[in-house]
């Protein structure tokens, strides 16, 4: 997987064109990540605070 | 000395269309579907392009000739040389205007070889692109011939979105005015597409003149018999009489009924980056008498909303005449 | 690297092929072996190692024959090599010119099953099953020169003569499909034959001079009057 | 805790409370507030889409649609700052160490919590940086207001600035897919009508926010 995108200017020199676009999927998948996180600790919780009083 | 050595690639030559999609999926992005390969040989050569495979078509026998069809119009297989399209009595009898326009391709010796289909589906000859920097059309962010120092006397006056590069095909401003429907076979199966739908312009997809998705061959034309026997006009004005591409051209075709013009498709090749239908040219010729006067306000009318470039304000006197000839003469 | 094993490399999955491809592949195979022998034939290893994965569906064999000037050659070409190439280089027909190496000047042209093609933008592997004439082609069993050979020289067609061979093969074709062409017609059948002298209107006298001789010719054939 | 509504029970009376708004109701975004909010989300959702979907593969004709919602987006924050400076409390939403109590539940926070905080910032960072760079890549397409000159900035700087773009559009989508969720959440739908009526019941300001740390408009008056 690359970070960005690359090319060259007209003078041949390597210049950067943007963020690769693989990284799609990652803040795609870093999103339902954190929700799947926060979606266990909900319940986890919960049952703490159900079980504690 | 050894100038011409192509970097290696292997070469595959299957037999059929079946082979060829099968070799195409297989292979997958390192491989290059080849017809005729004039054009392919100089992407390879000069090194702007790189690939693992070549995909030779030309031995698919199908692919090849004109067949008729039962509503009396024509299939022209895609691997059909420009040379025998120009030459086959069905095609100049009935759609004289596709044989003009195949004869118009290149030289004698490309149209020997040069095919229907690669003539269709061939890349812009946008130059900078060619010279292999990474503008839009090659991935980059930057369109170097629409820059105040851009030499852009080929380009788009219509239709650019960030690239304006221009269809240098001659045929195919001949198969959209004969309302032609592309047939495509791809790993999914066939598609039939009309003609004005199979060419694609930058604002849609930046990269790719046609709608064709990797691993889709472009397989037939199909002519309807709609427009048989029509009136036609070709013309392409280049800087040379072989060789170049054209910096503009026309395909027209009209139906009239005496002195009526009772349908008409007008069409313009290197003005967009798609060939340019002329609809409202067209709805303005329907159902007038032709005549001097028609010609030249179809011509203004032709030209209008153009956006040329610092080069290529030509362009427009340019296509006007063009198409005041077409409705003159055709 | 050894050019007799770069044939190995795409893997290949045989059970999608039917039984007479699979005899087809063996008989291909066979012979690859058998032309390896004959090309690296003092090299241990060259045949031996090779299986039947060597001949890839499609893909292409190098060890092929081509029918150039009435002859059957056998040479071996590389998936990407163009005729010109392997008729300059691997066949010694020089006769055949490289300028532009681009399909834009027609000092390569040269004839495939008597159509003009640019052999720099053509493939060898293309023309395996088909005719190719090049200008030394032309020319009769004891050296006389062919019509338009004839005709070029009377005319004194070509000035630097570089183009030559190219303008020759264009005017030939043009003759075999046209015998009687009118000037504009032959003006448009050399039109892929760039000339940098500038040479165009010798040129076309000579191919209308060719043109009358062999109307000449063919109306009394030698050794009949 | 009289106030204290199991979660589970609470559902049939916060529709009904959604329904009308009730007398204890205080507002917790002024209707120019909400309006910034949904003209924002639309346009954010305008923009990826239209930027992301080609890069994915569906073709269209994008780059019109992208810069005008684009030019929308610009007036829309530049309205949430003048809003925010003129007539909002700036500093409830800013950032204090006293904010990380809340981790441990022990202290209730402000107007906004901490959570809320963060996800503002982070989407205030990455509409900043989409609308800077946005701004500046204007000046390569076809516009109206315009003149066209891809050489505003070698091509290197260009590069750069579509790198912080693209940044910008990837954070945003990683924000939206979160704020959505966190907005979609039972516990939280008080936020979710506060965001469309713009009020929210005392008992429910009472429960989640420090009365002291925000008191509400009514005291502000």
């Amino acid at each position: 997987m690359d970070l960005f995108r690359y090319g060259h200017d007209a003078w041949g020199r390597e210049v950067i064109n943007g963020l690769s676009w693989d990284l799609l999927g990652l803040a795609v998948g870093l999103g339902f990540a954190v929700i799947a996180v926060h979606w266990v600790w909900r319940a986890v919780a919960r049952t703490g605070r159900k079980g504690g009083h | 000395m050894l100038r011409d050595v192509m970097p290696h690639f292997e070469l595959y030559q299957p037999d059929s269309l079946e082979g060829a999609l099968e070799l195409a999926e297989r292979l997958g992005p390192d491989a290059w579907l080849v017809a005729g390969g004039q054009d392919t040989y100089d992407w390879l050569k000069n090194r702007t392009r790189r690939v693992a495979a070549l995909i030779d078509l030309t031995g698919i026998e199908a692919l090849k000739g004109v067949r008729e069809r039962e509503d009396g119009g024509l299939e022209i297989g895609a691997l059909t040389t420009l040379t025998q399209l120009e030459r086959d009595p069905l095609v100049r009898e009935r759609f004289g205007l596709l044989a003009a326009a195949a004869g118009r391709v290149a030289a004698p010796q490309i149209r020997n070889v040069g095919t229907l289909g690669g003539n269709l589906c061939q890349d812009t000859r946008c130059w900078y692109y060619r010279g292999g920097v990474d503008c839009y059309r090659a991935g980059g962010n930057m369109c170097y011939a629409d820059t105040p120092q851009g030499q852009n006397r080929e380009h788009a006056i219509f239709g650019a979105s960030r690239c304006v590069a221009v269809s240098p095909s001659d045929t195919a401003p001949a198969v959209v005015a004969l309302d032609a429907a592309m047939v495509v076979h791809g790993p999914r199966g066939e598609r039939v597409i009309p003609a004005q739908r199979f060419f694609v312009g930058p604002a849609k997809n930046i990269r790719r003149m046609t709608v064709l998705a990797p691993g889709e061959i472009l397989t037939a034309v199909r002519l309807p018999a709609a427009w048989a026997g029509a009136r036609f006009y070709f013309e392409k004005v280049a800087d040379r009489q072989v060789w170049d591409f054209a910096l503009l051209s026309v395909a027209a075709a009209l139906r009239m009924e005496g002195d009526v013009i009772r349908d008409a498709r007008i069409v313009c090749g290197a003005v967009e980056c798609v060939p340019r239908r002329l609809q409202e040219v067209e709805r303005a010729l329907i159902g007038q008498v032709r005549s001097e006067e028609l010609a030249a306000s179809a011509g203004e009318l032709a030209v209008e909303g153009a956006r040329p470039l610092n080069f290529n304000h030509f362009k427009m006197p340019l296509m006007a005449n063009l198409v005041r000839r077409a409705i003159r003469e055709a | 690297m050894n050019p007799a094993t770069r044939i190995v490399q795409t893997d290949y999955d045989a059970d999608r092929y039917s039984r007479r491809e699979f005899i087809k592949r063996v008989i291909a195979s066979g012979a690859v072996a058998s032309a390896s022998m004959y090309v690296f034939g003092g090299l241990s290893g060259c045949s031996a190692t090779r299986d039947a994965r060597t001949a890839v569906a499609g893909g292409v064999e190098r060890l092929i024959s081509l029918n150039v000037n009435g002859q059957v050659r056998r040479v071996d070409v590389l998936p990407q090599e163009t005729l010109a190439t392997t008729l300059r280089y691997k066949l010694g027909l020089t006769g055949t010119k490289l300028s532009c190496d681009r399909a834009e000047c027609g000092a390569c042209t040269v004839l495939i099953d008597g159509v003009t093609h640019y052999s720099c933008s053509t493939l060898t592997h293309s023309v395996r099953a088909r005719k190719v004439l090049t200008i030394e082609g032309l020319s009769g069993p004891n050296g006389e020169l062919h019509p338009v050979q004839q005709a070029f020289v009377e005319e004194l067609a070509p000035q630097c003569g570089f183009c030559t061979p190219g303008q020759v093969m264009a005017a030939v074709a043009l003759l075999e499909a046209n015998p009687n062409p009118t000037r504009e017609e032959a003006r448009h059948a050399l039109s892929g034959n760039l000339c940098r002298c500038g040479a165009y209107d010798n040129y076309l006298n000579a191919v209308m001079r060719a043109a009358r001789a062999r109307a000449v010719l063919s109306a009394n054939p030698p050794g009949v009057g | 805790m009289a106030a204290n509504y199991p979660l589970d029970d609470a559902r049939p009376a916060d529709a009904a409370r959604d329904a009308a708004r009730p007398g204890d109701a205080i507002e917790r975004h002024a209707t120019p507030d909400r309006w910034f909010h949904w003209i924002t989300a639309l346009t954010m959702l305008v923009l990826l889409a239209t930027g992301l979907l080609p890069v994915v593969g569906v073709r269209f004709a994008w780059v019109e649609i992208h810069w005008i919602a684009g030019l929308v987006l610009v007036a829309a924050v530049l309205w949430h700052v003048v809003r925010a400076l003129g007539w909002q409390q700036p500093r409830a939403m800013g950032l204090r160490w006293r904010d990380l109590r809340e981790l441990t539940a022990r202290e209730r926070p402000g107007k906004y919590s901490l959570a809320q905080k963060l996800m503002h910032h982070a989407f205030a960072a990455a509409l900043l940086v989409a609308v800077v760079t946005g701004s500046l890549m204007l000046v390569k397409v076809q516009t109206p207001f315009l003149e066209r000159n891809p050489y505003l900035f070698s091509e290197r700087t260009w590069g750069v600035i579509h790198v912080l773009h693209d940044l910008s559009a990837l954070l945003a989508v990683t924000l939206v897919i979160l704020h959505v969720y966190f907005a979609l959440l039972p516990e939280k739908r008080m936020y979710l009508r506060a965001m469309t009526k713009g009020w929210m019941t005392r008992a429910e300001a009472r429960e989640h926010h420090d009365p002291e740390r925000w008191p509400g408009p009514e005291r502000d008056e």
